[in-house]
């Protein structure tokens, strides 16, 4: 997390290096799509990578995210390591959700990740629960919910941020405004756009954040998260982005003119930094040029994991529906789910 | 009245105190279940002994309570939801269905869900089409969930805490005729994995369960007073269905009446013939006969919804019919 | 409606004559609910007459009108006939919805009475569609949509304000803040307790009105009207007002405490309203004996019209669940649903 | 490509715009309907015909857009709401069952709902538990509901005028893995009353509707090569089934196999089982066959999702079974 004492070029090398990770990753998951190594909907992050960096830059350890279908980038900066996204997006067993979820369900509970959901709206009841589990326990941790522009006009948005609200949950609601629901512009969507205003009238701290801007969102994401820590209750973040790529790998795009994704990509997030980092000198060509090489080999890693990692016996085929472990008679069971947190 | 004297409303709120005593991690949420003392008064009294923390009042927010529950159980608690009934419930059905039942198996196995959700159930008491529903045989139809359907005093007092210890999605649907039932429970185990054979007889077998199997007993009293005895089943557990108990019946009897609260068709009525077809279809010595709702949204005036919800003469005319056969 | 021309005198009497009927009809209903000629779930109106009555002074007999299940003034007020809502509650075929509905469902097609909702919320998406029936075919004609303070928590009335007002559509949303859901509080179940301010939120037209002061609502309501049939879209009214009697006939009131309840009622919209008539000189003793025995008599004969009344017979019991009008092969089938607004 | 050649997409497009041309009450209204051209590219085009009014987009809130097709038909239109999958249509299930299915009975018949849902329904394409249900047949529960399966070329674009002439709710549920079926759509009438026989044989009766449809048929032509002859039926329309077209066969075949997408407990597969065991028990040589989803969410691994849902092979197999035994 952002400590005060961390120099601030580190801070922002680290960012780099995250969205760089993001971005390289996606790339490469684009061939492998077209190769059909990835099937099923895959939704690319590509523009808004300074937001899953800048966030998860404020988390510890212990915190807790909930992520939505357009998580490669939550997963990545949350630390789940490429491998086992990349064996996941395989369908391989040695995938972090064994193969069962996809490019739409990452999880790894070792790392607080509570995954991705394909019902849009449907992880916030989650973040609202874990943050309640929290007080209940006394453990003073964050959970971060990710959500988008398009999400805050399902009538869970409403319950869960009123429900946050009234209790005073430790709750991170992180709305990636990237001005589009699949095709349907945030004018279409909403009646009243300024969506930090509309969290707002919940009583609770919210305020947009430049979502191109990595160094922005993580300032942003520390002074968040440090209030919740201090008992403030959730807040709420807009933050503003544009998702570069289609919405998925099916959308010809047809409800956004060129000329709009060309201005919104000369604020690519990452040569933003690079520039800013150039300019103060902290980073060089050479630098850059060594993370570049770092993420290849990453990225070649993770690829090479995911191909030869075994698949999931079909005779394992019903497993996961019902727990393996035995209800303990009389006793209560172990905290299973404490394990994942 | 006799010592020991309870009510399944009492032996639920007592099931539920025991509880909480028992475990620090868990608690109740839901509407008016503190203040108010519970919509049937179930929770009467829990909230001035375990405070506003643990008996927690809720938003009309059925989506996001019941999700909230969820997360809690990821979390590490063992929460126990209170949807007052079941039609509101629709209102959180995809929590239900695509998290709760689902979080575990999308994980591979990372993500357990100990959550236990009560909902009242059922029609009879004339609140007309939308505070009729009997769904819980609907809901049995989703991979992930166990359901029960408690409809003695003992299952009311026994079922919630093996549901509190099942590392998995627990529902649990308290039919809302019986809370006024009242007796002495008789003492002993009650496990979440069995039918109960509440009624030995060789002629015919009788499937009941919550709102219908203190029907099917009275059915077979009156079959009973006709010369033809009754095996009567009370399911007891909805989802996984207990086979064994309901096939060796069967092969007994050869003869076989469902009754059901549900609709007719697509109800748990259905699966349950469907298995015996499959799996004693060669003991059947006739068509398998289903006493179930007509499919009507449950009208108001009282004597058309008398006509229905099933009653023990239909079951009694089904069962002698089935034999005569 | 309230029209300019007409004089207050007159329209103060009306307020006073709808709101003595709604009284007096529970009041007779209670007593029917103890001798078990009425059963199921019942829910009474009796200190929130006002709102009943001021709102639908302001409305024309083309206007839509979606209750809940505390509908028996909104019924009532919008000119249900007492012999039909009282034939309803004792499940006769003469019902107003064939004893189908009982006191939760009251219907008045011919009225546009689109009747209780038993599901809090329920009502407010037909609401929103009502009126958007009414955009396409040119009607102006205002949706009243009524429901509860505990009702805006549910995510149903966040997805309708927005939808309404981003296709600003004709809808009154006119809330009875009654300070309870059940037994829960305002404060117990919103964090931001001011409603019409939440409203506004969505950018819409909202204010909070007195509930107690019936010739205050029907003047808020007719201005609401007035600026939504002149095209400015949904507007919201907050009802302030408070239910003297229990939430239904099964509670004890555990929840508040007499002294609070005794406070409101020295607010009785009825008495207050008559206090101030009395001193205008707008009401005598005389007259108010007079509408008093009117009002008797009016409910005397529902109460034996229902007694009288046939009830359906059971061999109809599967009737209306799919319509009896055959599909007109080939053409489209009549405008049913109209003859029905 | 052959003259008059057109795809199921195509062919629901095709029928979409020429009920709005016909009748002006009709209009479309559902998540990207609109400028995006539809999630399946379904309504592609139409927007640029019939306008934003018509070609409606909503925001993403499902029980308010579909509760406002509720209203909007009560006001005298004939809306066509898209709820895009049906994963998202259990956020608008407590319309769907309390104001859609309800609202004509609990009127005592004054509002009839002439309201059409569309919905894209099924697995087969490796999206993972929340995106692959099969829910066709659980709706068919409810009362009040018209359920359709278009399954072949012909129904994509017939089925949709009848539900929007029928003057209360239909739901047609459109399975994903059809929208690129291409062919030459044979003419003739379309009803939506009847089940049909798509192919005839005298040894077994194959059932199966919407995404299994196709499945039957080629497990027909495999069985033939063995010398069985399957009645091939697609069921069309889930609620109310068509009895009488199952009964007939089953009274020639004597064997019964049912093919269904949906969880095999409490599914649709169990009702048409009770069915023929009440219909048509003595005509029964060998207990009811089903072959149905494996009770589990739907995986994202190919290998794993294949497995999991009905294929070609398990249906020769107990088609085999059922006639062998
Ligand atoms: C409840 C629900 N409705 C519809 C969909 C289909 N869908 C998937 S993503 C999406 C758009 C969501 O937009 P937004 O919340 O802004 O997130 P973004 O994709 O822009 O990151 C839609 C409509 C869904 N997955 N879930
Ligand atoms: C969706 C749903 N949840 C719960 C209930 C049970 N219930 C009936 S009325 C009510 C309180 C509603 O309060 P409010 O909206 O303020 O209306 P009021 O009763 O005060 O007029 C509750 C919780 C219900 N009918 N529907
Ligand atoms: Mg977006
Ligand atoms: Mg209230």
């Amino acid at each position: 997390m952002v400590s005060k004492g961390r120099p601030r070029a580190s801070q922002h090398s680290e960012l780099l290096r995250q969205m760089l990770r993001i971005r390289r990753f996606e790339e490469r998951c684009v061939e492998l799509y077209s190769s059909e190594k990835i099937r099923g909907f895959m939704h690319l992050y590509i523009g808004e990578e300074a937001v899953a960096a800048g966030v998860c830059q404020a988390l510890t350890p212990d915190d807790a995210v909930v992520s939505t279908y357009r998580e490669h980038g939550h997963a990545l900066a949350r630390g789940v390591p490429a491998t086992a996204i990349m064996a996941e997006m395989y369908g391989k067993a040695a995938g972090c959700s064994r193969g069962r979820g996809g490019s739409m369900h990452l999880y790894d509970a070792a790392r607080g990740f509570y995954g991705g959901s394909a019902i849009v709206g449907g992880g916030l009841p989650l973040a609202v629960g874990l943050a309640l589990a929290d007080r209940f326990q006394g453990r003073n941790r964050v959970t971060t919910c990710f959500f988008g522009d398009g999400a805050m006009a399902e009538g869970a948005f409403h319950e869960c941020l009123n429900l946050a609200a009234l209790w005073g949950l430790p709750v991170l609601f992180a709305c990636e405004n990237n001005l589009y629901a699949m095709g349907t512009a945030l004018a279409k969507t909403h009646a009243q756009t300024d969506l930090a205003l509309r969290a707002a009238g919940y009583g609770i701290a919210a305020w947009p954040v430049d979502g191109m801007d990595a160094p922005a969102v993580a300032q942003a994401a520390a002074r968040a998260t440090e209030s919740i820590r201090a008992g403030a209750g959730p807040h709420f973040l807009e933050l503003r982005t544009y998702r570069f790529r289609a919405h998925s790998m099916y959308d010809p795009e047809r409800y956004r003119d060129k000329a709009e994704v060309e201005r919104w990509k000369k604020r690519d997030p990452i040569d933003t930094l690079i520039a800013r980092m150039t300019a103060a000198q902290e980073l060089t060509g050479d630098d850059l040029a060594m993370l570049e090489k770092e993420i290849v080999e990453e990225i070649d890693r993770a690829v090479a994991f995911a191909e030869q990692a075994p698949i999931e016996p079909v005779e394992d085929l019903t497993r996961f529906v019902y727990s393996e472990i035995p209800p303990s008679g009389g006793t209560m069971p172990a905290r299973r789910a404490e394990a994942a947190s | 009245m006799t010592e020991g004297t309870t009510t399944y409303r009492e032996a639920m709120r007592e099931a539920i105190r025991e509880a909480m005593r028992r475990d620090e991690r868990v608690f109740l949420m839901g509407e008016d279940v503190g203040a108010y003392g519970g919509c049937f008064a179930v929770s009467l009294g829990l909230l001035e002994e375990f405070g506003p923390e643990r008996v927690r009042d809720t938003p009309l927010s059925e989506a996001a309570f019941v999700g909230a529950g969820i997360g809690a159980a990821l979390g590490g608690m063992r929460p126990i939801v209170e949807v007052m009934t079941v039609n509101f419930s629709l209102l959180a059905l995809d929590q239900i269905l695509n998290n709760a039942a689902t979080l575990l198996h999308m994980s591979g196995g990372q993500l357990n869900v100990p959550l236990v959700i009560r909902m009242t159930t059922g029609a009879g008491r004339q609140l007309a089409a939308q505070h009729s529903h009997s769904l819980e045989g609907w809901y049995a139809h989703i991979p992930g969930l166990k359901i029960l359907a408690p409809a003695t005093l003992e299952d009311a007092r026994g079922m919630l805490w093996p549901a509190l210890e099942d590392p998995d999605p627990v529902l649990i649907f308290e039919h809302g005729s019986l809370y006024n039932l009242s007796g002495v429970p008789r003492p002993g185990p009650v496990d979440i994995s069995h039918a109960a054979l509440r009624r030995s007889g060789k002629h015919v077998t009788l499937i009941g369960y919550g709102g219908t199997a203190g029907k099917t007993l009275s059915a077979a009293d009156a079959l009973a007073a006709e010369g033809i005895e009754a095996d009567v089943i009370d399911l007891r557990i909805l989802r996984p269905l207990d086979d064994a108990t309901v096939m060796e019946s069967v092969s007994r009897t050869h003869h076989v009446v469902i009754v059901d609260e549900g609709w007719r068709s697509g109800g748990l009525s259905a699966e349950i013939s469907a298995r015996i077809a499959e799996q004693a279809f060669y003991q059947l010595d006739a068509p398998i006969a289903r006493v179930c709702t007509t499919e009507i949204p449950i009208p108001y005036a009282r004597h058309l919804e008398e006509a229905a919800i099933p009653q023990v003469p239909a079951i009694v005319t089904a069962a002698r019919e089935a034999v005569a056969s």
